[in-house]
């Protein structure tokens, strides 16, 4: 065997695998995002600030909605460019990333693939350029995991629908000028059927309190959306898709997005630990010299390799039209997962340094905890490759003290989620 | 629903969905009947601290981390229930309580936040202790009660920016001077310096020995700037402590402190609140985990009924039991006066990483809502990073207790 | 080196190399100072078995193990040492001890092998407890004593082919008829069947009531063909029973056993003396790791030099400790007479699953040398994958802990 | 996302990037695999038999020394073809792919690389067909992880060198034609550098007791050599190579068989596991109709596609002459740990029948402690890449109770191994 180098950050040589557009477009995000966005993650999370600049830099680069055709402002790239995209975002913080994931997966591509022309054409050149920022309402207060149970409704009147509800924990909301939201229709023939409908700032009875003091995507804005009568007008609902298959079709690309995503959070703490514990002298020695500090960095980095290599693999199969849902399950289950532990090993490994925001670490730390529970939980996941491994469903316990069948939803209309 | 949920998310409680937390229903965890274990006189402070926690310091705890202020108001409240130096004598101001009793205040206090509880664990362990330990006579009457009445503010200065593990690096000095001693040199990590009225300095001296120095914190020389930027703890005060030429007079050297024996003994003492303490943050996080879990509704039964979360809570709860049965251990070995540091050292190991183990999974049984500030878990998690931390981290205590049942030195 | 090293290997002990274990030199593990919670006959008994495995049983255990044979010899020397029944009363040949004394025995049996503690559980816990508690008096007398006095050899008959973990779905039945209970089904799983002269048989009645049978296994019917295909628990005889219409007086009925809490009390007994008997299995193997680690030289010094090993140790070292605390425990509640089931099914999942990591830590101390039989360790290894599955899995405990602390039933 | 099925034995379908000869000589093992050894299988490890028929087997279908150049009996084949049916032996049984990795990896290989072509030409076409049998002899009493403290020595004689030493843990040597055997020079002006010689059955003074009542690998045969005063000839001798380096080459080949054939015992756990939980039933339902279950299946596949996509990578490297002994030691690291996880877990889920020899997972639960501890323990590879990450060496530990930094080894002389 040569003895070529050692790559650190690539063991594997994934990268090497790349084609020239997507490196290209992978060097252009890694530039911007070292450049531009880590000189303001510190104070974004240290005082909840999103900067507002941020969506136009991102549009101009074309980082928002690129999979998208050129003709409604997309750059028609493919799901592994998207993919590299989200993590040198999250390699700096997932706020940046889950800013970009909503206004491309959640809001661009359902208005894409759902809405009708004219809204296509009057709303995705502005959203791609950031002009406009969308966001995207799913989860309800006392339905997070269960969005087949969702109460929101709207209810037919001339010309359009009138909804009302509330939505949380919605990324972007506050600052929001469109919202994809889903409800349920009340008093038609279809009682109870899931539709999604494209809300604006500007109607009535739409509002969008903000979060504040999350512990958590402290760079990134959260809110509610409440739904006060809001009156929808027929042309901006979505025509033909009905049920949860709407959102999920949003989802899957999300998650697919978020499986890049953590990998660069990863990463990033595994740099930064590597790098800490070679400058940090204990002992005499660099805290590098121990066996225990060694093995770890050992761990992160196989770790690492791997969720390259599931990334860059799940990007190929989507790239060829060949990926299946439960492919996305068992990466962003592993990929979230993973990338959690791997910030909390170096947040141990930076010692007391480690707390300070100054670091960095602890930020992907705590913001891992939210990008491991929105969009289906690590343990959601795990039941949705369960259900595809055994064929049976067991989202739903059986236990005893429930004995009545009937009451069991059906497994296909109740996938666990919790939107971004 | 036309109000906004989220304007009263942080600062009212559960109010996010169904409420599905009551932090006043805390009845903390005994699975093995640990509670006849105590005396009467023990489960009395213990409840006594208890009802002080859920009705005077988990209103306001929340609010002060998010704005990384420091209740100090609770001091007095603090020295009232005897939490400063509950193990010292009582002829110097302190509550003359076994350690089992010490133990379980700490436990209590650290079920609202660690930063409340390292506090305590400074102003006694810390402060007084070495204070009462290795002080003059005269030190001590000056000291001593004022610290347990809250009346003075004390704080610990021993590690340095680039010495955490390995204090014997120290380089602060304490030069002699006549009848004084000038100390210069930078300290890191000293919960309570910037609000305090007397740092416990350790510091080299002409001879190259470590001792301690009393320095009052408002001589000429010293400056003790905040650390604003933590995301841990943030309801406690982290300052640093720099001296610059300080001056103090000699009899202001702790007389019987020699070497690293010294500080590292007063570690031993704080090592001991930390077993017991975390036991109260990971209790709180259980206690969260566990009413949510029975209260939070999903495909029409509660959540609990799963057996991923069932899995979660049962792991949670056994870790702490035998958390409790270790400190309880401690407890017994130290009031009879054969506790041995390497022991010590065992419990802090465990019991913290038991506790950050325990906050984790509770965080994740609370799904989103779990960052927020209406469930104290995201705190408790963020602040345990601290904790596993300080006073030796993990990997220290692996290879102090792995010393002690090898006969080897690994230390790198 | 003109001689074989390899013919020695599993015979004689440590010859590979240099000598790196030494049995004899076992001292048990005490980090914690749990000696003095115990009385001085504790104490005494536990010291005299631990002198009795250490001379009698571990120069021929290992022989057994890879033989598939039981030490039947044996079996005399434990009711010699009352370890068949130690917990019942006096009056039927039992020992009259404390719960605290016979968990520690054993532990001291399973240090040797879990298949021998397996065998001491199954005569105290599974045959003479349900007798004791359950049977006439005249059944009483008929089996007690010679069961105690290993007269007698008993077995358990409960688990069926396709009911592990759900007892209640049993399909073997005792019909009756006039003066006789005729039984059919299928049993496995039972420790001893095929050298017993009796089974505690639990099947369904006419009612469909569970009820507990003495079968005596010499009757017409009763087929016991051994289990030869294991890997684990070699030393022990498992057996089938298979029951073919085989006739027994109605009197042979157990007449205060009635439905599934018959058979569940006699697991908890057992339950309770596994929790004791795999810290012994746990320490053998913790031991066996620590000599090594010690004695064991590479790059010109012991391995327990290295940090990784130290970690691993340091880990062993923790968990059993706290084990021991947890059955400790247990065993004061037991003898108080308030041990509830729930926490035994608490105790034996974490002491369970705490020996199997122990023993997989301690095989990875331990090299290559380690799946050799000159060190204990892969045999216990293999042992604690059937301690952690009989008796109730971990998932079970996990269910039944569960259940009890959410009140929420999880069950499939 | 359309919806394409999901394959539950390789979910990201890491077989569709096989080249068709691979996949034929993958296919071609399988079958032999299957239809040939797992019926011995059960004999072999209950009875500590290896049949004696499987060299010649293995031979006829080209199984050994694939690798080499067809003059000297091989096939000429890819390394990740290599890998592949190293994947599917162990599949059975990790004592069949330790007999074929020790023909192929550390006996025909040094011959190859480092023998004399009179040796080659008279050697390799017969271990190539399983005609003769070898064994490897590195690991040593005292000297396991730490080979280059080995005390066999060499002593110069007229036309050639006298061995005197032991070895142990030798794979195939009770059984062993030849055996390459590495000592270190006496009596020369380079004393103490290692050599390696091949030494023959017929040889005097070359013994090979045999090593009974293992608890693993028990289907295939161990034991050790013993050399008294062992006359070697010259064109036995590997005449150039010196050092470690003879048998790291080696090693490196065989810990690359390793990393795919430990993905081959953990995906036959999984499926032993799975078939259970889906026929047991309990309570009234499948097992796996349990979400603790579920998940420990989602768990198996998640490990098991990222073992499959790293040994996939490592062989495209290989084959493309880019990879580097740090790759090697990471996949085989973490696929030898990560298997026997999945081992203990399959093992549990079997219950009481997971003990028994029929349902076979127990078999590659007590192989895989084995194959996790030679060539190179989960601890030392560990350390091996954390000083290709920090550049500092910790395998000597610097404790303060051996201050003398003299007696400190050099680090590149001295890589933790154990042989197979």
């Amino acid at each position: 065997m040569p003895k070529h180098s050692f790559n650190a950050d690539d063991a594997f040589l994934v990268e090497s695998m790349l084609g020239d557009d997507e490196r290209l477009i992978m060097e252009t995000a890694r530039k911007y995002a070292q450049e531009q966005l880590e000189p303001r993650a510190l104070e974004g999370n240290q005082d909840e600030v999103f900067h507002e600049a941020i969506p136009r830099e991102m549009g101009e680069l074309g980082f928002l909605g690129s999979f998208l055709p050129e003709k409604y402002g997309g750059a028609d790239v493919s799901y592994t460019s998207y993919g590299l995209l989200a993590r040198e975002l999250e390699r700096v913080d997932s706020g940046y990333r889950s800013f970009a994931s909503v206004q491309s997966s959640l809001v661009m591509l359902p208005i894409w693939k759902f809405g009708r022309e004219a809204l296509r054409q009057r709303l995705l050149p502005r959203l791609a350029t950031g002009e406009l920022i969308g966001c995207f309402g799913l989860t309800e207060p006392n339905h997070g995991s269960d969005p087949g149970s969702m109460e929101t409704t709207a209810t037919r009147v001339d010309g359009g629908w009138v909804l009302n509800g509330a939505k949380m924990w919605i990324t972007n909301s506050p600052i929001a000028d469109v919202a994809v939201v889903w409800a349920k229709e009340k008093g038609t023939d279809d009682e109870g059927t899931i539709r999604g409908f494209v809300v604006e700032r500007d109607f009535d009875g739409f509002a969008t309190p903000e979060t504040h003091n999350k512990m958590s995507l402290r760079a990134s804005s959260t809110g509610e959306i409440v739904l006060s009568d809001c009156f929808v007008p027929d042309a901006n609902v979505f025509p033909e898709v009905r049920g949860l298959k709407g959102p999920f079709t949003c989802l899957n690309s999300a998650r697919y997005g978020i499986v890049w995503g953590a990998l660069g959070a990863a990463e990033n703490c595994y740099h930064r630990a590597r790098q800490y514990v070679m400058e940090r002298h204990q002992f005499g020695h660099p805290l590098g010299a121990n066996q225990l500090i060694q093995t770890k960095l050992a761990n992160m980095l196989t770790e690492i390799t791997q969720m390259q290599l599931l990334a860059w693999r799940l990007g190929d199969l989507m790239d060829q039209g060949r990926a299946v849902p439960a492919m996305v399950s068992l990466a962003k289950r592993n990929n979230c997962g993973t990338a959690l532990e791997i910030a909390r090993t170096a947040r141990d490994m930076l010692g007391g340094n480690g707390i300070t925001g100054d670091f960095r670490v602890i930020h992907h730390m705590v913001n891992l905890e939210s990008v491991n529970t929105y969009e289906g939980t690590f343990d959601i996941h795990g039941l949705i490759l369960g259900r595809e491994l055994t064929g049976i469903q067991a989202f739903v316990p059986r236990g005893n003290s429930r004995s009545n069948g009937a009451s069991r939803p059906k497994a296909d209309e109740k996938e666990m989620v919790g939107a971004e | 629903m036309s109000t906004s949920l989220s304007d009263s998310v942080a600062v009212d409680g559960a109010t996010l969905g169904s409420a599905t937390y009551d932090p006043a229903a805390y009845d903390g965890l005994d699975y093995v009947g640990l509670d006849d274990l105590l005396t009467d006189e023990q489960r009395a402070i213990r409840d006594e601290v208890r009802a002080f926690v859920t009705a005077e310091v988990l209103p306001l705890i929340e609010e002060h981390a998010q704005a990384m202020t420091f209740p100090m108001h609770l001091a007095k409240d603090f020295a009232r229930l005897g939490l400063l130096g509950p193990n010292l004598p009582t002829e110097y101001g302190g509550g003359g309580h076994s350690n089992i009793t010490y133990g379980l205040m700490m436990q209590e206090i650290e079920r609202a936040d660690s930063g409340l509880r390292s506090f305590c664990s400074v102003q006694g362990s810390l402060v007084m202790y070495p204070i009462w330990r290795y002080g003059s006579e005269a030190q001590k009457r000056r000291w001593l009660p004022a610290l347990a009445q809250a009346d003075a503010i004390g704080c610990f200065a021993l590690t340095e920016p680039d010495h955490g593990s390995d204090p014997g690096g120290m380089e602060t000095r304490a030069t002699r001077d006549g009848g004084e001693y000038v100390l210069t040199g930078h300290k890191r990590w000293s919960t309570n310096a910037s609000e305090g009225d007397v740092a416990v300095v350790w510091a080299k001296d002409d001879e190259g020995e470590i001792g301690g120095f009393l320095v009052e914190l408002d001589r000429p020389g010293v400056s003790t700037p905040r650390i604003m930027d933590k995301w841990s703890l943030r309801a406690a005060i982290t300052s640093e402590v720099i001296l610059d030429e300080v001056r103090i007079p000699a009899s202001n050297r702790l007389p019987e402190a020699q070497g690293l024996k010294g500080p590292l003994s007063c570690l031993t003492q704080a090592r001991y609140g930390i077993a017991w303490g975390v036991i109260g943050a990971a209790t709180a996080c259980y206690d969260a985990a566990l009413q949510h879990a029975k209260n939070r509704i999903q495909f029409d039964r509660p959540i609990g009924q799963f057996q991923l979360i069932q899995e979660r809570l049962v792991d949670m709860m056994q870790e702490i039991t035998k958390a409790q049965l270790l400190a309880w251990r401690l407890g017994t070995l130290k009031d009879q006066g054969t506790l041995r540091p390497q022991q010590v050292s065992l419990a802090k190991r465990n019991n913290c990483q038991m506790a950050a183990d325990v906050a984790r999974s509770a965080r994740q049984v609370l799904g989103g809502n779990g960052v927020l500030g209406m469930y104290p878990v995201m705190r408790h998690m963020a602040n345990l990073e601290s904790v596993l931390t300080y006073e030796g981290t993990h990997e220290v205590h692996t290879l102090i207790v792995g010393r002690d049942i090898t006969g080897l030195n690994a230390f790198a």
